[in-house]
């Protein structure tokens, strides 16, 4: 297969799933004649028509709402929000009915609907358009949450996620669209299972999304001096695939933990105590967090870099974590 | 007995089901059969729930609030298991997990009760999505509160019904009240159905004490619905008890109160029969004990039904594809076993 | 010259200055010197800033859009600051922090652009809020784009504000675009002033293309702003580039494009002045001039200001009685080094 | 002083606020002539009249952004959230808007603001009505996080976010509202302080809210066992006392967390990350969390109960901590 871009690999997952399920519709703001903010489902109005591309007004509580209505009643939505930020908007939707629904009606009634958005800094977009806020979404019981890196995991956990019978919230970077890649069909791992990008015997760094690519980037360079990173990219957060990590961290004895979302009450506090669960006797060292600022991210390109990990950081943490 | 008679008489017997249903939800209530005391008792609205109720028809979807016991029972719910899954029981429709306010049955179209006020009213926009994604004949109608016309879901729910010109329909029981707050507190305006028809719907605005009358405009918005223009529909009615079980409700005066509840669709209604002559006293009696039994099994039923297992807890969460969230004490000896695991 | 004179001739100038700022933006960015792309400009909108800002006493308080760099300047902005503010630079309103989407100054009333659509409005309840309670002559004013009448949160806004009689007003600045989507695609209804009667405000509809009308329908309202009746207006007027520096608007036809491009406040006005002899062509190449001068020295001013000290990203968050957010890397120092702290 | 209950020392400490601080004013859904869903506000509207009691619509993002907009302009807005449940609703305005405002503003405009809930189980409120959502706010940078166990901390922690020049998210329970105390005047602690409600050298066991009582219970049933635990009450989340709870850490070399929100991503997860960061060389065993259990809550009053913490589990938790 030729090169693609993760954004191509999205839509390529939706127009795939589409063609085969004819109960998926695509909804959202500019989704159809737009294209997408972020151009994932540019094109795609043409060839499914208006029934199925539905352009949406700027109601997030309404359309995310709609959507769960529609997975109750038969249809299987792909709804997306332009940017996670408006989540809030639409949290009420999310979190108190999506997915709430299932369990709170005894198991009668389904809500098979996924929940695109973006996340993450990276084009000056200040303090409410850049956030990452999978934490929320990963404390929400009823919520499946994926969060591909690659262009392989975007297709498949895409498409997988369109099998599913759950509400299932994806989460697309802003800066990987145009990430380019093969999608591997060969070695496609399953839904809810932790791909280990890069063997490595001195410590375990557990990633996802756009920190894996500059996680992979300080291994390499750390290799250049001696030290090996075993790499992980959790691709989905619920279901999490604790067992990977912690059989790495066993091996080898020190983890550090790279998130672009806050630190605080973060995704990298709940990885940070799953291992220390899983793998407390084996550890040499403290569970380290390298994590987005506690802060709102600022619209300065300069001050925005510094509010996440950057290469150069996952690489001196890892030295200080190795004590070298 | 020709057919007005026999819809009035229908009525009448689906009004008195819903008041009785409450008045038992409160008995149960008092022995302690119920599972807490937020519960929201419809009576003084039931014209609402059996008018539009019996404009629906069989496979048309609703979403209802958190007082929404009559609409389910006009929709034909089962009172046994409405009452058992009202006291967190097994046999409940939803096996104890919902309760009151959560109460839903996919085969009767209840697409939930709803505890967020305004909170399933989006929902039947998308059942109406469905509906007509499908080439289904149904529609989907939203039942809610005065109070959630403050929400401003229920205004980007209806300009997508209207923009799409689905098969949805807004009903607003105005009780005059939101818990202890008069609409004319909380609302500046009450034009509510000229402001429907601002979002491009369908409006109108009956007094609930006739369910002949509310039927009648159901009717009349339903045919717009079935033909592709989303409508609203609000039916004026008296909360005739407290917001919950346990509010006095304290904040409104004994003379509005006394006012309030003579707005009865049951009596006015009883009183027409009667009046015209179309029900005999034998038949009225008749029918009053039959519902009276109904509903005495009804709670008893509820009583009866056995506590759901603990551990069905951790069930429903998510389909039986994905893996079931993992109790926390079980969390806590891999933790301590770990070296050994 | 008379008073109405001046006052064209005042507006006449503050939409040149707000062409003129937003031309220079689009510069900016080719230039490099704006902190990302994300840049709305209202170009085409003049009007609707100038006519009601003209309306407003210092003191107001105001919320904008992500589209709001008229407005702004049509209260006072100085222009230095915000193109500083545009680059992200240390010299901008927010030091940096905020840029384009969130410029904000307490001293002119600036209450803050918003980047969530509908975000701001409810502040301007709070603060009319501020203002009735505190016995001022203040009122607030929200601006908002066509878009925003989708979102729930305005009709919360307009109910608070007409139910507690608030001196607010609520501009929308229609601009026929929600990003690519065109109003009639997004909204069932345009009967948008008609809508806002039934939530309890005075309600009036204007298009852009005469400020004057603008102005006087703005006036209109505001006065029953002051005395109680909070108001919505509605400013008819046609985007005239991308949503952002970056769409090329591939969504709308050339045809529409040049029609709409043609409904210019600026040239309209313009054209009434120089044939109604108010001005010579002399003063207006005065006027251009002059704002020219001043939009390029706002631009170099914003090129040479500094970035922000990195570490400044840890001010702010909190007022300094509370604990600044401690950086990540000394958590991470204080975790290898517990054993001796 | 008298035996008072957890709601009127809040209600005191309103009224005490109120009468020193003209600026502040109270608004939320039946918080004025009804006297607020758990009572509250009862009677308030009588001494400060409607001006300062302000009866809303059922609107929780136009109250909280109303909220906001006053505070940004001279009042102090107490806002009132009937279920911390509700917040879903308002989330935009609080985490997009009252905690950004400062920062986004370059410190220009302050929301000095206290946004009140309860939150919890045990009144059979099921999924919607039951949660304890605190994880979210404390993963907000902008945001205060206050969160009272006792009366004392009801009245103190009340009237000093009534001081506080941030919006301040204030957490109560609805299963405190009528506990029993006296306000203890002479030992308040500062904001952001822990209190370590009962000294012990075998394990340190870190809560907060409701969950403080029934720790105390458990402590008092293992000291019968002879196992001594040390209790600390967060009192607040942010800021964050990690400084007590770390020092007890060290001296008992144990640790346990409970909390009542539900485990992936909670509060649990930061605590617990914190006491491996901050104490791993002392550390006998992984920090263990017991924690609400990841799921909705049911409304069925058994499985309710069985959805967050018992005394007996943390009883019997601490005992396997122990290894007794
Ligand atoms: C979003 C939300 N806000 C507040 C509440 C608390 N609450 C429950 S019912 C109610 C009053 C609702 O009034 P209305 O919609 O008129 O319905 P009614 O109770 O009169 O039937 C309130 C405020 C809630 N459940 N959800
Ligand atoms: C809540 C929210 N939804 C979506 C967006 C993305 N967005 C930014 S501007 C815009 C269009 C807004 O249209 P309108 O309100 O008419 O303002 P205009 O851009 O035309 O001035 C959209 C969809 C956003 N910023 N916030
Ligand atoms: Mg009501
Ligand atoms: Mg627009």
């Amino acid at each position: 297969m030729s090169q693609i871009t993760y954004r191509e690999a999205l839509r390529i997952a939706l127009q795939e799933s589409m063609r085969e399920d004819s109960t998926i519709i695509l909804m959202g703001e500019d989704v159809g004649h737009y294209g997408g903010a972020y151009g994932v489902t540019k094109g795609m109005i043409e060839e499914f028509g208006e029934k199925r591309i539905l352009d949406t007004p700027i109601s997030e509580e309404g359309i995310v709402g709609t959507a769960v209505g529609s997975a109750m009643t038969g249809l299987r939505p792909v709804v997306e929000l332009m940017y996670v930020d408006f989540v809030m908007l639409a949290m009420d939707q999310l979190a108190n009915q999506a997915a709430k629904i299932r369990y709170m009606f005894g198991g009668q009634i389904s809500v098979p609907m996924v929940m695109r958005a973006q996340g993450g800094t990276g084009r000056s977009g200040a303090a409410q358009h850049s956030q990452s806020l999978e934490a929320w979404m990963m404390h929400t019981p009823g919520l499946l949450l994926a969060i591909p890196a690659t262009v392989t995991d975007a297709y498949f956990l895409l498409k997988h996620a369109l099998k599913l019978s759950d509400p299932v919230v994806f989460l697309e970077h802003k800066m990987l669209y145009t990430l380019k890649g093969e999608i591997n069909t060969s070695d496609s791992l399953s839904w809810g299972q932790a791909a280990v990008l890069r063997q490595g015997s001195d410590f375990t760094l557990v990633t996802y999304s756009r920190m894996v690519h500059r996680a992979l980037d300080a291994a390499e360079k750390l290799a250049e001096i001696g030290i090996q990173a075993e790499v992980i990219d959790l691709r989905t957060l619920y279901p999490l695939d604790t067992e990977t990590i912690n059989s790495s961290v066993k091996k080898t004895g020190r983890a550090l933990v790279v998130t672009e979302d806050c630190l605080t009450a973060g995704v990298s506090a709940e990885l940070s105590a799953r291992i220390m669960e899983g793998s407390f006797e084996f550890l040499e060292e403290p569970v380290l967090r390298l994590a987005g600022e506690d802060i709102p991210i600022p619209v300065s390109p300069s001050m925005e870099k510094e509010a996440v990990p950057s290469v150069d950081r996952i690489f001196s943490t890892a030295k200080l974590l190795l004590r070298k | 007995m020709d057919t007005k008679t026999q819809t009035m008489i229908r009525m009448y017997t689906q009004m008195l089901r819903i008041r009785t249903f409450e008045e038992r939800v409160g008995e149960l209530f008092l022995k302690g059969g119920t599972a807490g005391s937020m519960l929201h008792l419809s009576i003084g609205e039931e014209s609402a729930a059996v008018g539009v109720g019996e404009v629906m028809n069989s496979g048309d979807g609703f979403t209802t609030h958190h007082r929404g016991h009559g609409i389910f029972l006009a929709r034909g719910a089962d009172p046994k298991r409405m009452m058992a899954e009202i006291g967190g029981k097994e046999d409940g429709y939803c096996r104890g997990k919902g309760g009151s306010m959560h109460i839903a049955d996919n085969d009767l179209g209840h697409l939930g009760a709803n505890a967020i006020v305004g909170g399933g009213i989006s929902h039947v926009v998308g059942a109406g999505l469905t509906y007509q994604y499908l080439g289904k004949e149904q529609v989907a109608v939203a039942f809610f509160g005065d109070g959630a016309m403050q929400q401003g879901g229920l205004y980007e729910s209806m300009n997508l019904a209207a923009l799409w010109k689905l098969p949805v329909m807004f009903v607003c029981i105005n009780n005059e009240y939101g818990m202890g707050t008069r609409l004319d507190r909380a609302s500046a305006s009450l034009e509510f159905a000229k402001r429907a028809e601002t979002f491009g719907l369908n409006g109108l605005e009956v007094d609930g004490l006739d369910v002949c009358r509310v039927l009648q405009d159901a009717q009349e918005l339903m045919d717009g619905v079935r033909n592709g223009t989303p409508a609203f529909l609000k039916v004026d009615c008296y909360r005739f008890h407290g917001h919950a079980r346990k509010d006095k409700s304290h904040y409104r005066e004994e003379e509005e109160e006394h006012k309030g509840r003579e707005k009865d669709p049951i009596a006015h209604l009883e009183n027409q029969l009667v009046k015209n002559k179309l029900v005999t006293t034998e038949e009225l009696e008749r029918i009053k004990s039959q519902i009276d039994n109904e509903m005495d099994e009804a709670m008893e039923y509820a009583l009866n039904s056995s506590e759901p297992e603990t551990m069905q807890r951790f069930q429903d969460v998510y389909a039986p594809e994905s893996p079931e969230p993992l109790p926390v004490d079980e969390r806590i000896l891999q933790a301590l076993n770990d070296p050994l695991s």
